[in-house]
C-alpha cells in the first residue's frame, strides 16, 4: 500500500493514544466528569477502518470512541474540550466522553446505549441511497453489543436493502467483566453474518494495514451497491471497561493475556512495518513527538476555554422551538 | 365545504408533503399495500422507496428512520398501533429525543411517528394502549393529538415540516369520521388550542375523541342552563398553558377528559398546571375524567364505559357545579 | 408410527379446522369483537409439533394461535366462550382470540405483540432447568417475527445456556400482506441458527407426521440437556391475514398459490395416509363428525355462557392488592 | 444501631430473600463480578445460575424474567442503570404488566426490576433518567423509590415476595449513604408513606434523593419558624393518597420535590390528587419542584442546579408561605 497512507495511518494512531492516556491523567487527577472508556490497543483497527473511508464518508461510533472521530479526520481541541466540558467543546459542554461526535467529519454520534448505533448506521445508508449519492456508513459496535436484538434487525434490514454500510464488530474480548464467549453462543461474532447473505471477514485488529484492506473492500462493494459487509476485528482494550478504581480489584481477565497482546501493539506493529520499508526512525520519531504536541496543544487549549454559560443548558432541545406555553419555571 | 375522513385527511397531508419535499417518505409495516387506509395511491404516485415496506422490528426502523433524517431525510414513520412504539422506545428516547441536545446541536432529528389508539374495540390489552401520556414524560419529543379530519391534517403537515420529532397520536376512533377539510392547503401550528364551544360557568379540557363527547355534553348541558367551554389542546407537547388558563379565569371551573390511564396521565399534568397558575381563580376542585388505571378488557362487557362519554362528562360537569 | 398416534392428530386437526371455520362463521355474522387469526391449512405443523410433548411441558403461541391450545390438548368449550367474550371462557372473557392460553395444559400465553413470546419461551425453559425438571418448551413464531430483535436475543441465550426449548417457525410465507421473501435477508429462517451453532430443520409443515418427528428428536435433545434446536415448518395459511373484508380486494398473493397449498392440506394429507395403512374410511369420518359435534357443543355452550359482570373488569390486574390510597375513582 | 449503606442493604435484602427461597435469583449484566457493588458475595453464596450474569440484550433477558417467573421462579433483573429499561419497555409493558390481567388470572408475574438513577454526575443524557414517572402510567406495574438504607431493604425485601412486576429506583446519589438499618428482619409495606418531619404550615411531599434535600430545608425553615411536614411516599404505585391528604388537610399548602421531568410526571400526579381530593383544605396554590423538561447536560457547569436541593426548597417554600 501506498506508504505516506500508512505513515498518517501511524500519526493518528499516535493521536489516539496520546488522546487517551492524557484523558487517563485527567481522569486520575479528578478533573473529568462522570466515565471514561478509552481505547488505548484498539487503534488499529479503529484507525484502519476510518481510513478506508472519504471524508463524505458517515461513521457512527459508540461509548469508547474518542479514538473514531481522530481516525476519521477531526481536530483533537473541540474534542478535548467537550472532555472537560467546556463551552469550546464539540458539543458544546453537552455531551463528553461518551458522545464525542464531530458531526463535521462525518461522525453521526456516539450513542452509549449499547447496539443502538446500529439501525441509525443503516439508516443513514438507506438516506445515502435515497438521495443517490457514494456515501457508505461505517458502523463501530463491540462483541457485547452484537447480542442485543438491533444488531439482528440492522443486519437485516441492511442486506434485505443492499446498503452501502459496512458493520465493524470490535471485538476486544469483554464487555465490561462479562468474555465474550460467555455471553455469545459462537466465538466468532462474524458467524452470524452468513444467516442475511452477507459476507463476513475476521482480521488481525492490532494490524491497520490488515483492516484497512478489508474496509477498503467492503467500501467497493457498498459504493458498487452491492449492499452490506460485516468485518470483525480481534482486538483488546489494554485498560478495563472505564478509568477509575472500580475494576482494579477484579480479576476477569489475567495479566498473562494483557502481556501477550500488549506485545502485538498496534502502533509498535504499524512502525516495525515502517522502519521494514525504509522509513527512517527519526523521521517515525518526529511524527510520534508531532502527535504528543498537538494532543498537548489541544489540552492547553480546552484548559484556557470558558465553561458555558448556565442557560446553555437551555439550548439545543428543539431545533423548531416549543411555541404555546410549553415551558413552565422549575427548581 | 367538502368532507373527507380522517383517514383521507392523513392521506393527503403525506401525499401534499410528499409532493411538496423529495426528502420525505413513508415507512411501516405493510405501508404500500394500504391495509389500513392512510396511505393510498401514495405507492403508485412515489413508488416503493418512498413507501418503504419494513420487516417487523420496531426499534430497528425506527432508529432507520432517525439515521436517514440525520443525513437530511424526513422520514414519516407508521407504527399503525401505538402500542408497538414500546418496543421503539430507546430509539425515541435515547435517540430520537436527545441527539439534538447531547450533540449541542450539531443534528437534529425531522422524523414524523404516527402511532393509532384503537381502544374500545374488543381488542384486548395488547392493542388498546392511549399511551401518549408517557412521550409527554421525555423532553426532546413533540406529541399531537389532533380530534378531527381538519386538524388531522393540519397537523401532521405541520409535523411532516417541523425539524424535531414529531409524535403524532391518531385516534382510531375517529379514523372513519368525516370532517370539513378545505381544498386549499392550510397547516395548523402547535401549541396552539382550539376552543370548541365558548362558555362562562365551567371548562372542559378534553383530548383527541374526547373532544367530540365533551362538544356533545356541552350541548346538553346548555339545555340546563351550564354554560361550557371546550378546549382541545390539539398539541399536548408544546401545550397551550395559556389559553386553558384564560378560560378558567373566566369559568372558575376545570374537569380535564381523557381517554388515558389516570395516573401521571395528560389530564393529571393540565390539572397540575392549573391548580400552580390558576389557583386563585379556582371555584371547586379539578376534576379529571379519565379511563381507570386498568388493563384494558377484551369483552366488550367489560371495556364497557372505560373510556368518558356524554352521559358520564354531563353528571361530572354537573357534580362540580354543586362543588 | 403408533397407528393410534396419528389418529388422534388427525382428531385433533379436525377439531381446530371445525374450530377455526366455526370462529369465521361467527366473525361474519359480526359476533366476535375485535379481530381474528385463523390457522386453517396450518394444522399439520401446529398438531404435530404440539403432539411432540408431552402434558407437563410448555408451549408458547402468538396472535394466530386458537388451534394451539387444542394441539396441546385443551378443551373447546372454555377457548369457544372466551372468543365470544363470556365469563366461562378461558382467560374469563379478558383475552379474546389473540391470547386464547390455556394454562391448565401448559401454553404459557399467546402474546399478539410480534416476537414477544420468543425471550418468554426462553425464560420457561431456564425455569425449568433451575427447577430441575425434564420439562421442555416449544415456541411457535411466524416468519415475520423472525426479524424482530427478540429472534436474535432469544436464540443466542438458548444456545449459550443449553436451554430445553424448540423454536418452531411457523413459515407460512408472509406478514400480513409483504411475504416474508421481501423482509428477510434469506428465503430460509433457519438459515440463522448456524450462527448460533443451534441445529435447525426445514419441515414440510404440511405433513403432521414430518413435524412430529423433527420436534420429537428435538424433544429429545432438550431433555438430554444438550440444547435448543430450531424448526421452520414451510405452510400456509388458506385465509388472509385475519378476518373481515380488509385484505378481500388485496392481490399480495395469487390464487394459484393459494389453489396449490390447499392440494396438499394437511387433514387431507394425513386421511390419505391413515386410509393407506388400512383405517376405514368409516372410522375416519366418525371421528370427523365427533370433532365437529364437540365444537358445536362448544359454541352451545359458549353461547348459553353469561357475560362477565361489570365488576370483573377491575380484577387480576394484580395478584398482591394494591394497597394504600392508590386506586381513585374514574369515568 | 448499627449503619450500612444504601448498597449494603439492597445486598442484604437479595442475599436474605435468596437464602430463604430458592425460587429466588438475581440477573443481569455482570452481576456476578459485583462491579458496582450490589451482589457482594451473592455468587460464592449461590453460584453461577442464581447469579446470572446475561448477554447485553435488556428486552430479551426481561422477556427471560417473566418466562421464568410464569413457571414458579421469583427473579431479580438487575439493570444497573434506569436508561436501559427503555430497550425493555415493550416486556414491561405488554408482557409484565399485562399477562395476569388478560389470561385472567390464571398467571401472573413475581419478577421484580431494579435500576438506578444516575443523574447529576456528569453522565450526560443517556445515562441520566430519572424515569419512574413514565411506569406510573403503566397499570399492573407497582413502583417503589426508597430514600433510605433502611427504606431500601424493607421495600426491596417486600418487592420480591410481592407476587407482580415490582419496579424498584434507586437514587444513585444515595448508594454511598450511610444509614441504621436493624439487624433483625424487617420488611416495609406498600402504599405506606413515611412522615419525615411532622408540621403544621406546609407539606413537602419529596421523592428519592429530595427527602434528604427536603428534610433540611425544613430544618432551616423551622430556625425561621415555618413548621413544615415533610412525606415520603416509599412507593409512587400504589401511593399513600391518604397521608398526603391528611397531612394538606392540616397544612393547608403543598409543595412536591422531584428529581424527575416536570411534565406529567409523579409531582404533577400528586398535585393532581391533592386539586381534586384536598382543593376545600388548600390556602395556597400548589406547587411543584422538579427537574426542567430538559434533557441533561454532561458539563456540571450546565447540570448545576438541574435538581432541587436544599436552597431552592427553602426559597420555593418561603415563597408558599406568602400566597
Ligand atoms: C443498553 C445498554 N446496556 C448496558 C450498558 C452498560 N454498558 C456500557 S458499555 C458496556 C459493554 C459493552 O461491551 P462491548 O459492546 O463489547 O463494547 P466495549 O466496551 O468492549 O468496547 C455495557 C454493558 C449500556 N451503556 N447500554
Ligand atoms: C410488535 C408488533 N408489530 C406489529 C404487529 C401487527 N401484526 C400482527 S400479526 C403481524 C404479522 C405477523 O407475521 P408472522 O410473524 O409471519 O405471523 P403470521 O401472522 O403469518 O402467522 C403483524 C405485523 C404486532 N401485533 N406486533
Ligand atoms: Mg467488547
Ligand atoms: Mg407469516
Amino acid at each position: 500500500m501506498d506508504q505516506q497512507l500508512l505513515i498518517e495511518m501511524y500519526r493518528r494512531m499516535g493521536l489516539i493514544r496520546h488522546f487517551d492516556e492524557t484523558v487517563q491523567k485527567l481522569f486520575n487527577s479528578g478533573r473529568i466528569p462522570g466515565s471514561a472508556h478509552l481505547s488505548i490497543g484498539q487503534e488499529g483497527e479503529v484507525v484502519g477502518a476510518c481510513m478506508a473511508l472519504n471524508e463524505h464518508d458517515y461513521m457512527v461510533g459508540n461509548h469508547r470512541s474518542h479514538g473514531h472521530p481522530i481516525g476519521k479526520g477531526a481536530g483533537v481541541n473541540a474534542l478535548m474540550a467537550e472532555i472537560l466540558g467546556k463551552a469550546t467543546g464539540v458539543n458544546r459542554g453537552k455531551g463528553g466522553s461518551m458522545h464525542l461526535a464531530d458531526f463535521s467529519v462525518g461522525s453521526l454520534g456516539e450513542s452509549s446505549i449499547v447496539g443502538s448505533g446500529l439501525p441509525v448506521a443503516v439508516g443513514a445508508a438507506l438516506g445515502s441511497k435515497m438521495q443517490g449519492n457514494d456515501r457508505v456508513t461505517l458502523c463501530f459496535f463491540g462483541d457485547g453489543a452484537s447480542n442485543q436484538g438491533y444488531f439482528h434487525e440492522a443486519m437485516n434490514m441492511a442486506a434485505l436493502w443492499k446498503l452501502p454500510v459496512i458493520f465493524l464488530c470490535e471485538n476486544n474480548g469483554y464487555g465490561v467483566t462479562t468474555p465474550s464467549n460467555k455471553v455469545a453462543a459462537l466465538e466468532d461474532i462474524s458467524a452470524r453474518a452468513a444467516g442475511y447473505g452477507t459476507p463476513a471477514t475476521i482480521v488481525d485488529g492490532q494490524q491497520c494495514v490488515e483492516v484497512f484492506d478489508a474496509v477498503t473492500e467492503a467500501v467497493d462493494r457498498a459504493r458498487r451497491g452491492q449492499g452490506p459487509t460485516m468485518i470483525e476485528a480481534k482486538t483488546y482494550r489494554y485498560h478495563h471497561h472505564s478509568e477509575g478504581p472500580l475494576y482494579d480489584h477484579m480479576t476477569y481477565r489475567s495479566d498473562e493475556e494483557l502481556v501477550a497482546w500488549k506485545q502485538r501493539d498496534p502502533l509498535h506493529l504499524a512502525r516495525e512495518k515502517l522502519l521494514a520499508e525504509g522509513v527512517g526512525a527519526a523521521t517515525l520519531d518526529d511524527i510520534e513527538r508531532a502527535a504528543e504536541e498537538e494532543v498537548a496543544a489541544a489540552l492547553e487549549f480546552a484548559e484556557q476555554s470558558p465553561l458555558p454559560e448556565p442557560p446553555e443548558a437551555f439550548e439545543h432541545l428543539y431545533r423548531t422551538p416549543l411555541t404555546g406555553g410549553g415551558v413552565t419555571d422549575h427548581a | 365545504m367538502r368532507e373527507v375522513t380522517f383517514l383521507q385527511a392523513v392521506a393527503e397531508a403525506q401525499a401534499e408533503e410528499m409532493a411538496r419535499d423529495d426528502s420525505v417518505f413513508l415507512m411501516g409495516e405493510d405501508v404500500s399495500g394500504n391495509v389500513y387506509g392512510s396511505s393510498g395511491g401514495l405507492l403508485d404516485q412515489f413508488g416503493a422507496e418512498r413507501v418503504l415496506d419494513t420487516p417487523i422490528c420496531e426499534s430497528g426502523f425506527t432508529g432507520v428512520a432517525i439515521g436517514a433524517a440525520m443525513v437530511g431525510m424526513r422520514p414519516i414513520v407508521d407504527y399503525t398501533i401505538a402500542s408497538f412504539m414500546y418496543l421503539a422506545t430507546d430509539q425515541l428516547v435515547s435517540m430520537a429525543a436527545k441527539s439534538s441536545y447531547m450533540y449541542g446541536g450539531q443534528t437534529h432529528i425531522p422524523a414524523v411517528f404516527r402511532a393509532a389508539m384503537f381502544y374500545n374495540g374488543g381488542i384486548a390489552a395488547q392493542h388498546s394502549d392511549r399511551n401518549y401520556s408517557m412521550y409527554m414524560n421525555v423532553p426532546g419529543l413533540k406529541v399531537v393529538v389532533p380530534s378531527s379530519p381538519f386538524d388531522a391534517k393540519g397537523l401532521l403537515k405541520t409535523a411532516i415540516r417541523d425539524d424535531d420529532p414529531v409524535l403524532v397520536f391518531e385516534d382510531g376512533n375517529l379514523w372513519g369520521r368525516r370532517g370539513e377539510v378545505p381544498e386549499d392547503e392550510y397547516l395548523l401550528p402547535f401549541g396552539q388550542a382550539n376552543i370548541l364551544t365558548e362558555g362562562s360557568d365551567v371548562t372542559l379540557v378534553a383530548i383527541a375523541a374526547r373532544v367530540g363527547e365533551a362538544v356533545k355534553a356541552a350541548t346538553r348541558l346548555a339545555e340546563e342552563g351550564i354554560s361550557v367551554e371546550v378546549i382541545d389542546p390539539r398539541t399536548l407537547v408544546p401545550l397551550d398553558s395559556g389559553t386553558i388558563l384564560e378560560s378558567v379565569a373566566k369559568t372558575g371551573r376545570l374537569l380535564v377528559v381523557d381517554q388515558g390511564h389516570r395516573t401521571c396521565g395528560a389530564a393529571g399534568e393540565i390539572a397540575a398546571l392549573v391548580a400552580e397558575q390558576g389557583f386563585w381563580d379556582l371555584q371547586a376542585p379539578i376534576k379529571r375524567l379519565t379511563a381507570p388505571d386498568m388493563q384494558i378488557p377484551f369483552s366488550p362487557a367489560l371495556e364497557k364505559g372505560f373510556y368518558p362519554e356524554v352521559e358520564q362528562i354531563v353528571t361530572a360537569t354537573r357534580a362540580l357545579m354543586e362543588e
